[in-house]
């Protein structure tokens, strides 16, 4: 009762724009200009079975959007020593070494066989039966050692907590539906930092002050060019385009994989129930999410505010109640 | 959720409405509507990769005399646009602020570098190789076998140098001066 | 095999990535489980400088087990010509060949490997290989004693994965089927690299995998154009097009003896004549024609050693050279042994050195290796340097060729800044400078320079640029391509002298087909004739990247071929070994060779010509042998003439090793450079307890060799900012090495410091029942540049490859400790 | 590799268990388990999330933007409902409200990353955006609250007597003040709800932070104004009649109460998401939160303040009533202190973000 009317009251002016205060303050701040004419959604495919680990996405990024460099640091992170997105780094190669057996102790839901390299050599020699190489990307029968590499980049989810909570509308979905955080607008409040469940976007404390990440290379698009990584990518590990083809085609490749005995494959993102309605940047990837630093499902925080708002409203009254039952006699 | 449980559908609707308010509209800024890449109107230049020897095709990218953006050439068969890191960062190696402009000379024993002038430095640079090479020259050695060459001066070169640049340095330095150690990276 | 393909070539990767995807199974073997290893089918981990044992198992394979393919081998390769009957074989010698002195450390005599030849001095063959004699004979006598249980003990694979590549080989070769082999410098960085190479394209020979599509031996090398500064070569033993270097210790005084000891008669080297006279004829013009060139060939100065990069490093040591030039080029961090190469700098009068950025050879007079930088006194140190600022890839136009021997021009995109100029410019400025300092001399020394053909000025200065006496670069390349110097219709000599062509008016000639030893033609690469066959057509510059072969995307000397030898990739009637993998077969209407590349054949000459007795150049070449640079037309499984190390590839341990040669009494190379003299170049005994730990060296994808090109980059130097050591949590926990700290990596020749990488990448191996350890280094680091840190290269040594001195980086001895430099 | 990268917070987690480690386990429900977070895939503990850029300036707002309400919200209340004598109470309620609320643009300005741009807020009306909603309510409460407080003091007499103070103490102040209290109670709750639409598991896991904010809004401002009103008591002889002082000490005393069980709740459902908040490792807030904002800013004061409602109406101990006022104030003050400095520990925690997002 103590928020509802309120809301209630703003609602027909905010709805169809024509709200003399926001008229006022839009004069005030910048004035908005019709969306251009809305594009098939765009997007990236990062099919991580195909990365050689090489970063060129990490500096074709740097280099096509002119970002400064992150301080050098040996992290002995495996070869990662960019540690994660953020307002400078917008492509980011993770490296995860599952070599040997001494790996399989440390950690439980390994898709490896758990005999030991020494074992399936000694099964061989008994056997006397020497095991084919198998084709395409399955594991080899002697070593299943994996170095898994893969390029992580903002989702461009499609209910994007940032820009859900975005309260200046620098954060946009733009004519090719991806999220784009518009440099003249944003005023860096950060909220948009904690919002975001993937640690994606953060403030550039060092150079504009403002929240930045991932543009999927929006000036590019404009002019109908690949994004920057996805032309340099040399394995096509990452791939852009229409997001509903993308999806199509990661489903394609995972049939593949799977059909080659790559069983541990999966997509992450490609369905909808990722923050109710997947992500238009998704992923085809050879471990459980975690392993990759993926929530598995995170909550989309605009959902708390109703409830929020509800346990706060039940508060507010009871408090109200209380007030007047002690004032009045 | 409690609110789920406790309102009823039409408050729930209600909600999820008011919900709505102010995330329907995309709020464009003029200069997000204008975007256009930086190379719309550049000058397109062609070139190749200094780093391996894979020979990947680069497309150079000029505006007003600068180089404002090097990227794969698409139409490459080679690598079909496609660069590594090294290549990628071809635009830091040649547009560097850490790169040189001028000679730098450092006279026998001094402990620092001089600027000089690039004519300066090529008239010095020819009397060093005459000197060396006149008090170093052999003819004929001592059994009369006939070499016609100098030990005295070496050369060395990167394997980025271009194929003319490696004729001309032998054809100078060996069908010229007689120098025999010349040499490039292949060796090494 | 001794590639790391994905990391070294990421761009070339793909093609092996897409393969793969298409259902090819990709192999590695190598000692370290790089990103390449992460993509591969089947990755073997193998002791560093165990090679050819591992091959020559292959080899023997194949032979015993009939893997190979039959009717390739049988007309394709020399397997059925027999050898001398006074060869003795390492089997006879305990790991020695005939013909060693041991005084000189090399194969004084090498007559004993040459072919039975008949009266002609054709070589006598055993079609049937039965024959004692015959190569494949002595190739199995060779290879008995390289077994799977050999494999297992000296390379620590265990046999069942070295049978599963074996299997996977012979499964993918044949008529319908082929296998590639990528190597780079994991092999040629070794004391016997030339062998390894061999004994891959041996197998590959045997398989059939050569001159066919799919097929081939493939070298991985590692600079934007190192294959031009082979092909046109900055190398003191070659002149351009892989013609030697003269040398005073062959009988090549006159033109007529160096063309008697270097061509051949028959085959395609039989127009070597031809190649060295318009060679001349560029360099020296008109001089050229004196004395049917004899003249101008005395003026080329004659080697009397080993001239290359790290033997004269020595001389440079011992204060034999006074002057040096480095273009771009990083001795000081990127060349082995780089302590001794620092030292070297320090007794020079003169240095000149061209780069964009104050390399470490620029500053070895006043900074020094990490920690300790600064601890050099510039005071003590007399060389003059000159530090020249160079022009980028971008800021000049020129042709690089990359490692398929296919030549790219490149644009000029803008000026370079300041005072840098192209290497081309200072080139050409000091040959203009020297040619007036040196124009009244009567020295007879000076006449090949004051001869020396100079003019390459451009008509006018190229529109915007602020440089304008830039040299033209086209005309360096026509040049390259080669001329004709008199008009066409009077081409005879004496008459056309008076009115011979400019470089710059001559008429391009369309191909080396057409030069001739007349003194009519100029040269400066035989093998590039043809790159730039007539004004404004530099197909060097062409971009059309259609087709199968793309034939009109840049020019592959020699005449635009991409596959060399492409005649084996049909049958010995000339019909394509299956439809599967045709490329290139005889049309029967046509009467020529045709197909999806450039035939590399006489494209006249039918299947079954057979050379009539006596018939020399080409005309001794069957129909169905396709090796036609070869003087027998053959593929040589047996090296009868040409290498210092024996005729067939024998497994030698590296200069430094833990263990034994297993297989002779012979340890190591024994025609290879040791500088046992050299205090400053000590080796490890075998097996020495200071130096237990097998250390192989790599790149990384974020970084290039020294890091010269790539330090400087705060881009790339986020991506790999320190020296890190990759070594097994075994070693670790043996010498109390933590992930991520500190350690020390000490060698016979000097101590580095590098970051832990502790890493189950890599494996301990079991080397003939004993655990071995080897840790990996890549060597991208150095004291200059904006990140630093300890030189790899200070740990190596100087032990030359015999046939083309190189270093052995990839497989030497070491020892680790926890902790940093003092 | 993963033993080195181990984050110190669950080694410590495995210390000796003090009282509130015990504490904190209880009212979590939770008990961290080294071996079991361990077997938890994570990639070299790298966050998950990017840590919030939060500090001192919106923990100071929350504090004063929570009393700028609440004191509205008490004022209000006594104004329509209070009888003649709790006029001090209004009165003192919407002059501290507006001393209250002053700061709070200052701070929320500072906080931004481009505050020449602050006004870009207003760009958007944005329901979904507590942060939008937040600044909108700020800007109407600063018109409310205004012109109460203005109405107020030409009441007073503070205007002086000319025609346009009359004017302006003739408007309708409570007719006014009624939207004022909706806005108010918006103003004092919506930070929580702000955090609590975020990413952070120790903010969004529980649904209460709101519910939290705005009773320890009311708790702090029923303190707050009767501290002043004791003060100015003890100067101003008879300033206050009757009973104002006790309903407002029960006020405060019920929200306290409230706010207890609130927090007991927010901590039960957030189990392990908590520990940054309870925990007592050296980076989590556990020792601070316990003593400072549950110990002595709630259990202390409250326990206090029941024994003085037991000793009847209006406790003449004008010394006890001054302290319970500091530390409920305090301990308002640490809530949200210890909430937010949580939450980056939060924030950090890769294997407790990814446990929170699996369903």
């Amino acid at each position: 009762m103590a928020v509802e009317p309120q809301r209630a009251a703003r609602q027909p002016g905010s709805h169809n724009g024509v709200n003399p205060l926001q008229a006022a303050v839009s004069s005030l701040v910048g004035s908005k200009v019709p969306p251009p004419p809305s594009q098939p959604a765009m997007g990236f495919f990062t099919d991580t079975s195909l990365c050689i680990g090489c970063k060129a996405c990490e500096v074709a990024c740097k280099q096509w959007n002119q970002l400064p460099a992150k301080d050098p640091v040996w992290t002995g992170s495996s070869y990662d020593n960019t540690g994660a997105l953020g307002a400078i780094t917008w492509r980011h190669v993770q490296f995860i070494e599952q070599i040997g057996d001494g790996y399989q102790g440390e950690r439980k839901g390994s898709p490896l066989p758990d005999t030991k390299f020494e074992d399936r050599v000694a099964e061989a020699k008994s056997s006397g039966t020497i095991p084919q190489v198998p084709p395409g990307t399955a594991l080899p029968f002697f070593n299943t050692d994996r170095w898994l590499m893969r390029s992580d980049v903002c989702k461009h989810c499609a209910n994007a907590p940032c820009q859900e909570a975005c309260p200046t509308g620098a954060i946009i979905r733009t004519e090719f539906d991806t999220v784009y955080v518009q440099q003249d607008i944003c005023n860096g409040c950060s909220y948009c930092v904690v919002a975001c469940p993937f640690g994606v976007i953060a403030r550039d404390e060092a150079g504009t002050h403002t929240a930045r990440k991932c543009t999927l290379c929006y000036d590019r698009m404009k002019d109908g060019m690949v994004p920057a990584c996805a032309k340099a990518c040399p394995t096509d590990s990452i791939q852009y385009g229409e997001v509903d083809k993308l999806k199509a085609h990661a489903r394609e490749r995972l049939g593949i994989l799977h059909e080659r005995g790559v069983g541990e494959a999966r997509l992450y993102g490609v369905d909808d129930d990722i923050l109710e309605g997947g992500l238009n940047s998704f992923f085809l990837l050879l471990e459980e999410p975690e392993v990759y630093n993926l929530p598995e499902n995170p909550p989309r925080p605009s959902n708390n505010v109703v409830p929020a708002s509800f346990w706060s409203i039940v508060a507010a009254l009871v408090l109200g109640m209380l007030g007047i039952v002690f004032f009045r006699e | 959720m409690e609110e789920r449980i406790l309102l009823p559908v039409v408050v729930q609707s209600a909600v999820s409405q008011v919900m709505e308010i102010g995330s329907r509209v995309q709020p464009f800024s003029v200069e997000s509507r204008d975007k256009a890449p930086r190379i719309r109107d550049a000058q397109l230049f062609h070139s190749v990769c200094p780093y391996c020897a894979v020979g990947c095709s680069l497309n150079v990218y000029v505006k007003d005399g600068k180089v404002i953006d090097i990227e794969g050439n698409p139409d490459s068969p080679i690598n079909h646009g496609k660069l590594c890191p090294k290549g990628s960062a071809t635009f830091q190696y040649t547009v560097n602020p850490s790169r040189m402009r001028q000679v730098l000379y450092r006279a026998p024993y001094s402990d620092h570098w001089e600027l000089k002038s690039l004519d300066w430095a090529m008239e010095q640079i020819v009397q060093r190789v005459k000197k060396t090479r006149d008090e170093t020259f052999v003819e004929r050695l001592p059994d009369g076998r006939e070499v016609n060459h100098t030990l005295g001066i070496a050369c060395l070169g990167g394997a980025t140098l271009d194929i003319e640049e490696n004729y001309l340095m032998k054809k100078l330095f060996g069908g010229g001066l007689g120098m025999l150690s010349i040499e490039n990276q292949a060796r090494v | 095999m001794g590639s790391n393909m994905a990391e070294a070539h990421p761009v070339a990767f793909p093609n092996v990535v897409e393969a793969k995807e298409r259902g090819a199974k990709v192999i590695h073997i190598d000692p370290h489980f790089s990103r390449t290893s992460a993509l591969a089918n089947l990755y073997v981990p193998i002791r560093a400088g165990s090679d050819i044992v591992f091959l020559g198992a292959i080899i023997r394979h194949l032979l015993e087990n009939n893997g190979y393919f039959h009717d390739y081998v049988v007309h394709y390769t020399n397997a059925a010509t027999l050898v001398r009957e006074d060869y003795r074989d390492t089997e006879d010698l305990d790991g020695l060949f005939s013909g060693y002195d041991p005084a000189t450390e090399s194969y004084a005599d090498q007559s004993s490997w040459d072919y039975q030849r008949d009266a002609d001095g054709r070589p006598v063959t055993d079609p049937t290989l039965q024959h004692p004699q015959c190569v494949f004979q002595i190739m199995r006598r060779h290879y008995a004693r390289y077994t799977p249980e050999m494999v297992e003990q000296v390379c620590g694979v265990p046999r069942e994965q070295w049978m599963q590549v074996a299997q996977t080989l012979i499964e993918n070769s044949g008529r319908e089927r082929t296998s590639a082999l990528c190597y780079a410098v994991g092999w040629t960085q070794q004391s016997k690299g030339v062998q390894i190479i061999r004994a891959g394209a041996i197998m590959q020979l045997l398989l059939g995998n050569i001159g066919r599509p799919g097929g081939g031996v493939m070298a991985l090398r590692g600079h934007a154009s190192i294959q031009g500064s082979t092909d046109v070569p900055t190398l003191y033993e070659l002149l351009s097009g892989y013609m030697p270097q003269p040398s005073a210790l062959l009988p090549q005084q006159t033109l007529a003896d160096y063309i008697a000891t270097s061509g051949q008669k028959t085959g395609w080297w039989s127009n070597f004549p031809a190649y060295i006279r318009s060679l001349l004829k560029a360099w020296y013009g008109e001089a050229a024609d004196e004395e049917e060139g004899n003249t101008s060939y005395r003026w080329l100065p004659k080697n009397i050693g080993d001239h290359s990069h790290l033997a004269t490093s020595y001389e440079m040591l011992d204060g034999k050279v006074r002057g040096y030039f480095l273009f771009g080029q990083n001795p000081a961090a990127g060349s082995t042994h780089s302590t001794m190469q620092r030292e070297a700098l320090k007794q020079l009068d003169w240095m000149v050195v061209l780069d964009l950025y104050e390399t470490e050879s620029a500053a070895f007079w006043h900074r020094g290796p990490v920690p300790h930088t600064d601890a050099v006194d510039p005071s003590k140190i007399k060389t003059e340097v000159f530090l020249l600022p160079a022009a980028a890839s971008t800021e000049k136009e020129g042709s690089f060729t990359n490692t398929q021997r296919l030549i790219q021009w490149r644009d000029k995109a803008v000026d370079p800044p300041g005072d840098a100029r192209s290497d081309l410019w200072f080139v050409y400025h000091l040959g203009k400078r020297l040619k007036e300092l040196y124009a009244d001399s009567k020295e007879p020394r000076d006449r090949g320079l004051q001869a020396l053909t100079w003019e390459y000025e451009l008509e006018e200065p190229e529109p915007g640029s602020r440089i304008l006496d830039e040299p033209d670069a086209q005309l360096v390349l026509k040049e390259i391509n080669g001329y004709y110097v008199y008009p066409q219709d009077q081409t005879e000599m004496g008459t056309g002298k008076a009115h011979a062509y400019t470089l710059r008016e001559a008429p391009h000639v369309p191909g080396f087909a057409v030069l001739k030893a007349d003194g009519s033609t100029a040269c400066g690469s035989w093998i590039y004739s043809g790159v730039y066959p007539e004004p404004g057509n530099n197909r060097a510059a062409s971009r059309n990247g259609e087709g199968y072969t793309f034939l009109q995307w840049g020019y592959a000397w020699p005449a635009n071929r991409r596959i060399l030898y492409n005649r084996a990739s049909a049958d010995p009637q000339g019909r394509p070994w299956s439809e599967r993998k045709k490329y290139i077969w005889w049309d029967e209407e046509q009467k020529k060779w045709t197909g999806f590349d450039i035939p590399d054949f006489p494209l006249n000459k039918p299947p079954d010509y057979m050379p009539p007795p006596g018939a020399t150049g080409m005309d001794a070449i069957s129909g169905s042998d396709p090796f036609i640079m070869k003087p027998d037309g053959k593929g040589w499984l047996f090296v009868p003439t040409g290498l210092k190390d024996g005729p067939l590839p024998t497994h030698y341990e590296a200069a430094e090793s833990p263990v034994h040669n297993a297989l002779y009494h012979q340890q190591s190379n024994p025609a290879a450079k040791y500088y046992r003299d050299r205090p400053d170049n000590r080796l490890a005994a075998v097996g020495d307890e200071h130096y237990p730990i097998v250390v192989t060296t790599y790149r990384l994808t974020e970084h290039h060799v020294s890091g010269q090109m790539t330090r400087w980059m705060p881009w790339l130097n986020a991506l790999q900012p320190a020296l890190f050591a990759e070594l097994s949590p075994e070693l670790a926990a043996e010498r109390g090495i933590k992930h991520g700290g500190w350690m020390v990596i000490s060698s016979p020749r000097g101590e580095i410091e590098a970051r832990a990488m502790v890493t189950r990448r890599m494996r301990p191996l079991r080397i003939d029942g004993h655990v071995v350890h080897q840790i990996g280094l890549p060597f991208h680091w150095g004291y200059q540049g904006k990140i630093k840190g300890s030189i790899t290269n200070d740990l190596t040594h100087m032990v030359l490859e015999p046939n083309v001195s190189i270093e052995e980086a990839k497989a030497f001895t070491c020892n680790v400790r926890p902790g940093r430099l003092p | 590799m993963q033993e080195t990268r181990l984050p110190q917070t669950i080694m410590e987690r495995l210390a000796p268990q003090d009282f509130v480690e015990r504490l904190a386990a209880l009212t979590t429900g939770y008990t961290p388990d080294l071996q079991q977070e361990l077997q938890e895939p994570a990639y070299y503990d790298r966050p998950v999330l990017a840590e919030p850029v939060w500090h001192w300036e919106i923990i100071w707002y929350f504090f004063f933007g929570g009393l700028a309400a609440g004191c509205y919200i008490i004022a209000t209340i006594a104004a329509l409902f209070g009888s003649r004598e709790d006029r001090a109470v209004v009165r003192t309620g919407y002059y501290l409200s507006l001393l209250a609320l002053l700061p709070c643009p200052v701070l929320l300005i500072k906080d931004l990353g481009r505050p020449e741009r602050f006004l870009h807020m207003l760009r958007m009306f944005k329901v979904k955006s507590p942060m939008s909603m937040g600044t909108w309510s700020v800007v109407t409460f600063s018109f409310f609250s205004g012109t109460t407080a203005i109405i107020q003091a030409a009441r007073d007499g503070l205007l002086g007597r000319w025609w346009g103070a009359r004017l302006l103490a003739a408007l309708p102040q409570k007719l006014i003040a009624l939207p004022g209290v909706a806005v108010g109670f918006f103003l004092g709750s919506y930070t929580g709800v702000l955090l609590t639409a975020t990413s952070v598991p120790l903010w969004s896991r529980s649904k209460l932070l709101g519910g939290i904010f705005i009773t320890s809004a009311m708790s702090t401002s029923s303190a707050l104004i009767s501290f002043v009103l004791r003060l100015t008591n003890a100067v101003v002889p008879r300033f206050i009649v009757g009973n104002s002082l006790h309903k407002l000490e029960r006020l405060e005393w019920a929200a306290m109460l409230i706010e207890m069980t609130g927090i007991l709740a927010f901590l039960h459902e957030s189990g392990r998401a908590a520990r940054p908040l309870v925990g007592t490792a050296p980076t989590e807030h556990g020792m601070t939160f316990w003593r400072f904002c549950f110990g002595t800013g709630l259990v202390l004061p409250w326990l206090l303040q029941t024994l003085s409602l037991l000793g009847g109406r209006g406790s003449r101990r004008i010394g006890r009533g001054l302290l319970i006022s500091v530390l409920v104030l305090v301990g308002g003050y640490f809530l949200r202190r210890t909430m937010i400095e949580a939450g980056h520990i939060s924030s950090k925690d890769a294997r407790t973000t990814l446990w929170n997002a699996k369903r």
